[in-house]
């Protein structure tokens, strides 16, 4: 188990030392283009006609406990919606934050603080709301902010269970589009089904980049892309190895 | 029954009702229902919370644990203090320390989670499959199990390469390897989409389990007090 | 104007917990686990925070004339009453089981239920929406496994029974084995980013 | 059923909506796609417009070529109806251009060879002028001027605006070539001949132009067309009125109607069709470890679900409890969740009526470990120093200074339970529960087992735990189907067979729903798609 141990630790710090070559590199010039993924660009083009409308944008950010790994995509949540709310501030009406957990409530309220001083104009508390606190209350919560609120987009980028079907519902009666990703297996499958723009698995924690959260989102990508292929690389020689019984 | 559970089979058989209006469309009653849940659901939350850990690990070892402990217990108690800040705006800066902190454990709690949790263990038990000579020497099945095994194999690997983001090449034709590369994918996406599949069937039974589970509550509580009319 | 102190604490605390994961050296590891223990703590802390700003929004929101104030009434009402009784008797106590069993269970499960129709019409909506390969074997994969699970009147299908089993075994654990491992890779990138400063999500920047 | 996306904001709308329900853009793209004719799609004058779409054939044309082309079309067209409708004879033509000849002063002046195409009722010149252009401005002999050319009767077709539209130089170039005939010297008879030097014959005072703005009769209905094109754009279009029964509502209610009837109906009859499932391999064996435990084992469970799925969990697990409760387990119940210690509480109360459990004795509630898979490794490292109380405070564990309680006598370690089952509804949570016990069950040294009870929708993340060897997971009870097979394993008579029979129904109608409503709901619009494709072809 030791060797395993010294093994992961070898590999996240392969990770940081590849995340800040990139980083480097990439300052230098630029870097390789990366694939278009759909659901961004719409994304895109939906916060642009939700400004323009005068409508607000919802980013909901799940129910993640913040000690386990479910906190990372509520990071990448607030990382997307501090680019947004930096983005639309100025507009009539800034993006409103949802969570179903108290300290990324908190988190969220000051991810929208940081923006309107980095924009210096008022932030209020009130856009960054804590709608219930277990899952199902949470989906209630943001089921009647979405049914009550004049919302252009909701993007769905947190940790959500099955429930998030209710979310997904309510905002296509409401004719609001919605984009969603999450960490959960079946939080995935049901968001396949019934959200406008599903993202799939990995594609959640590439938000940042897609969207221009800055310039380390996008080397953490490359650094991603790498260490895909060697993991890839360790399982089919461990495989062999096993066959062989070598290992 | 008694008394309490004759008004609680009412209550509940009106709040059944109530949701599944939704059903034909929004409505206030609805979101009055909702609204209810989400009160109640956080009063346990909170309640339960306190009694787990708010009084046992942060009030309980003051009184009752040596001098060393509670020493050691006096730090959350200040961070957790400085937390509640957050609540006023005027003061939420002073709950920046403790939400640092925080946010500086969960991190290293996600990556150590996933390494250890998620990352080592998928990929051991993707090779393990084909550990077929050690353990299942007598095993009739083994090259039906290789078999599988290869497939599961592809499928994971697969899957893997969907999610490259970079383009391997920066020409705008695509080079032999890139098509190779997004063939991969390709097959990735259709074991993702027969995973979510069943994972979807297996949602949608756990679901109409509760549907059924509702309407049979529902259907006994009508037949229990018509019972009660008719007897 | 960043605040350094903030960031410093967090890659400081973090760095020290990410090495008592793989690295077991007794200080590392009871560090771990008492910052761990703190962190807990501090989760817990922020759940209450989380229902009193639950409780002020609401309670706002009640004085003011607007038409939505019932719903705040009927949400303070339900918090008050369950902190109330289940506080007061403890959380498993019988008056708080009646709420639990008679108020929360029957919103909960009916929610539940509401998702089945949901899905079936996300299902059946899918294929007009995305008419791609994908959909169609989401479908059929989805279809194949509703049909099977249930006893289908007693009637075998000859090979439908194993060939749900298969998906099971194989290309389903296939699939959800890339993804968690996908999956993976994006949670130790987000939490590096935090662990390098690059993303700071907490107040005072 | 039929529903056709915005090609702009890609939200489904009715298919017969012109406009978009969310964003107000055209639904149907103008086909013929030439910007002249997208860039006329108002509403007045979209009749006009069809009758350029003949147009769309010559997309190989060149720019011009077309241009021409439609511009002679145009002409003919106009001429003809103009002849039909106001009866005049085909001279008429004739008439405007001695009117015209006749006046030379006239031609010296802006009139435009376009003007006999213009509507006289078109012009409606205290409405459809804006006042800076007004009569009050104009000259009096430009008036004068005006009222000449009004007098011509020129034969109009009716739809003023949709004729000025069409209105160009060129058509009445080519007429005036094709029709100009030389009426003296050597080329007199000959047509299309150009004047050697047009107006050098007439010889006369030049007169003083006035700085006041002239408006011709063209200009005045150029001004009345752009006037009435910012009228139209300054009047909000109406929008086009939301149904509040929409296509969406309807199918909705129609699925929720036939699922509800569906598992109604096996309630209500309660005829118990459907069979039991005949065997199942995980929850077989369950049923084995469970009777080999030894008497008043000492069993951890951990409930790790959500209220919402209390019914699918607590049909699953009451087969298994009634088992394990014959056997003389002793429980202690644990969570990783907040709601985990009171559905513990619940399910146990539950069961209760068939075998009283005492508090203490038999069971004991653990309450709720936080901090998710941190918390479950340290409860799994140290159960008496994770969780030192019960969930009513009081000491759980049996120390050398304090008595613990006799359901957990004798556990110092985590090893110490016989059996720990888990009934789980999160992947998630489920894998954390795996990845920790994992070590600790997978020792060779091991005695314990582990066991999960799980949600349907858990199988394909847990059934590989089960599946692998050597196995971290022992026996797998899943959804509802697994509590049926478990039920008849033991022969239990108290599986709610009305629930099953209402799942298999339930679960068929699904399926069925969703082949046939989303084959329909995809195959009948394209069909009625190709359908119009051909009609439009047809015509």
């Amino acid at each position: 188990m030791d060797s395993l141990n010294i093994l992961g630790l070898i590999f996240v710090l392969v990770f940081f030392g590849l995340m800040i070559a990139a980083s480097v590199v990439f300052r230098q010039r630029e870097g390789r283009k990366l694939r278009e993924i759909p659901a961004f660009t719409r994304l895109q083009r939906a916060i642009g006609l939700a400004v323009e409308a005068g409508s607000r944008l919802h980013i909901s950010l799940g129910r993640g406990q913040l000690l386990s790994p479910q906190s990372a995509i509520g990071y990448v949540g607030l990382s997307i919606l501090d680019r947004i709310a930096r983005s639309t501030s100025i507009s009539d009406r800034p993006p409103v934050a949802t969570s179903g957990e108290g300290s990324l409530g908190i988190l969220s309220q000051d991810t929208q603080q940081n923006a309107a001083k980095y924009l210096g104009v008022e932030s209020d508390p009130m856009r960054g709301r804590i709608t219930g606190l277990t899952p199902y209350s949470y989906a209630a919560g943001t089921l009647s902010f979405i049914q009550e609120e004049d919302i252009g987009a909701n993007l769905l980028i947190g940790s959500f269970g099955n429930e998030v079907a209710l979310i997904t519902d309510a905002a296509e009666r409401k004719g609001g589009m919605t984009l969603g990703g999450t960490d959960n297996l079946t939080g995935q499958a049901v968001l396949f089904a019934t959200a406008q723009e599903p993202l799939i698995g990995e594609e959640t924690y590439a938000g940042g980049a897609y969207l221009g959260a800055g310039p380390m989102h996008i080397a953490s990508l490359y650094a991603q892309d790498i260490l895909r292929w060697v993991l890839i690389g360790l399982i089919v020689i461990g495989a062999i190895l096993k066959l062989f019984s070598v290992l | 029954m008694n008394l309490a559970d004759w008004i609680g089979a009412f209550v509940g058989f009106v709040l059944t009702l109530l949701v599944f209006s939704y059903l034909i469309g929004d409505n206030p009653l609805f979101r009055i229902t909702l609204h209810m849940f989400i009160g109640v659901s956080a009063g346990f939350a909170a309640v339960v919370t306190i009694y787990n850990i708010i009084l046992p690990r942060l009030f309980v070892p003051i009184f009752i644990s040596d001098r060393s402990e509670q020493i050691l217990t006096l730090f959350p108690l200040i961070l957790a203090g400085l937390l509640f800040t957050k609540i006023s705006p005027r003061f939420a800066f002073i709950g920046n320390l403790p939400m640092s902190y925080l946010v500086g454990v969960s991190a290293a709690a996600a990556i150590g989670g996933a390494v250890t949790g998620t990352l080592i263990p998928q990929a051991l038990a993707s090779m393990n499959l084909f550990a077929v000579q050690s353990n299942q020497a007598f095993d009739a099945n083994v090259g039906l199990r290789l078999v599988n095994g290869i497939i599961i194999l592809i499928g994971t690997v697969a899957t893997l390469a969907y999610f490259q983001f970079g383009k391997l090449s920066q020409a705008s034709e695509k080079t032999q390897f890139q098509t190779w590369i997004d063939g991969l994918g390709q097959i990735g996406q259709v074991f993702i989409a027969i995973t979510f599949g069943f994972l979807f069937a297996g949602i949608f039974s756990a679901a109409l389990t509760a549907l059924i589970g509702r309407v049979l509550f529902s259907v006994d509580f009508i037949s229990d007090v018509l019972g009660l009319f008719i007897r | 104007m960043r605040n350094p102190v903030y960031t410093a604490i967090a890659i400081g605390v973090g760095i020290v917990v990410l090495l008592g994961y793989f690295l077991q050296f007794d200080l590392l590891v009871n560090l771990r686990i008492v910052f761990l223990e703190w962190a807990t703590i501090l989760v817990a802390t922020a759940l209450l925070i989380g229902v009193v700003n639950l409780f002020i929004v609401h309670w706002r929101k009640s004085t003011t004339d607007q038409p939505n104030r019932v719903n705040s009434i009927a949400l303070l009402a339900g918090l008050t009453i369950t902190m109330g009784v289940a506080g007061w008797f403890g959380p498993t106590d019988l008056y708080s089981l009646w709420i639990f069993n008679y108020i929360l269970i029957p919103i909960e499960a009916s929610l539940m239920g509401i998702l089945s129709v949901v899905l079936i019409y996300a299902g059946v909506r899918l294929l007009r929406r995305k008419p791609n390969l994908l959909s169609i074997v989401f479908i059929a994969t989805a279809v194949i496994i509703l049909l099977m699970t249930g006893p289908l009147f007693g009637i075998d299908i000859p090979g439908l029974a194993e060939l749900r089993i298969w998906i099971g075994k194989v290309p389903a654990v296939a699939g959800a084995r890339g993804i968690l491992l996908g999956v993976s890779l994006g949670i130790i990138a987000a939490g590096l980013r935090i662990l390098m400063g690059a993303d700071r999500p907490y107040g005072g920047n | 059923m039929e529903e056709t996306y915005c090609p702009l904001c890609g939200k489904p709308n009715p298919i017969d909506n012109k406009f978009c329900d969310f964003c107000l853009a055209h639904l149907h793209p103008q086909e013929g796609g030439s910007t002249d004719s997208e860039a006329l799609s108002i509403p007045g004058i979209e009749d006009n417009q069809d009758g350029l779409g003949g147009h769309e054939s010559d997309s190989n044309v060149p720019d011009w070529l077309s241009e021409l082309q439609q511009s002679n079309e145009m002409e003919n067209e106009e001429t003809l109806d103009s002849e039909s409708e106001l009866g005049q004879p085909a001279n008429a033509i004739s008439d405007w251009m001695t009117g015209v000849s006749g006046d030379g002063e006239a031609t010296v002046g802006e009139v435009s060879p376009t003007a006999p195409f213009l509507p006289d009722q078109g012009i409606n010149e205290s409405q459809d002028i804006p006042h800076w252009l007004n009569d009050s401005l104009i000259e009096e002999e430009d008036q004068d001027l005006l009222e000449d050319e009004r007098s011509g009767e020129v034969p109009l077709d009716g739809e003023g605006r949709d004729v000025s539209r069409g209105d160009s130089s060129s058509p009445e170039i080519s007429e005036d070539i094709s029709s100009g005939r030389e009426n003296a010297g050597p080329l007199a008879g000959l047509r299309g001949v150009l004047p050697a030097e047009p107006g050098a014959a007439r010889v006369r005072k030049p007169r003083t132009y006035s700085a006041k703005l002239k408006v011709s009769t063209s200009q005045r209905a150029h001004i009345d067309l752009l006037n009435s094109l910012l009228e139209d754009e300054g009047q909000p279009q109406p929008l086009p009125p939301r149904r509040s029964i929409s296509q969406q509502h309807v199918l909705r209610w129609g699925i929720a109607l036939v699922l509800l009837m569906a598992i109604l109906w096996p309630i209500v009859i309660t005829s118990h069709e459907m069979p039991f499932p005949d065997y199942d391999e995980g929850s077989a064996e369950v049923n084995r470890l469970i009777s080999q435990l030894p008497e008043n084992a000492r069993v951890l469970v951990g409930f790790d679900f959500e209220p919402g799925l209390a019914a699918e969990l607590d049909t699953a697990a009451a087969p298994v409890f009634d088992h394990l409760l014959s056997e003389g387990a002793l429980l202690t119940l644990i969570s990783t969740s907040p709601s985990g210690p009171i559905l513990a509480e619940r399910f146990i109360q539950s069961i209760q009526s068939d075998q009283k459990l005492i508090y203490g004795l038999e069971y004991v509630n653990l309450g709720y470990i936080p901090g998710g898979a941190v918390g479950l490794l340290s409860f799994i490292e140290n159960p008496q120093g994770t969780i030192p109380f019960t969930i009513d405070g009081l000491s759980a564990w049996e120390t050398e200074d304090r008595n613990g309680l006799p359901a957990t006598a004798g556990i110092d370690q985590i090893t110490d339970y016989s059996m720990v089952i888990l009934l789980v509804d999160d992947p998630d949570t489920a894998r954390t529960w795996i990845e920790q016990l994992g070590p600790t069950i997978t020792n060779p040294q091991a005695l314990m087992s582990f066991v999960l009870i799980t949600s349907a929708q858990l199988e394909p993340v847990v059934r590989p735990y089960y599946e692998s060897s050597p196995q971290p997971v022992n026996g797998l009870v899943v959804g509802l189907r697994g509590g049926a097979a478990y039920a008849r394993i033991i022969g239990s008579d108290d599986f709610p067979g009305r629930s099953w029979d209402a799942f298999g129904m339930g679960t068929f109608v699904a399926a069925l729903l969703i082949l046939v409503g989303g084959l329909g709901y995809y195959v009948i619009p394209e069909l009625s798609r190709t359908a119009r494709d051909q009609e439009k072809v047809k015509r």
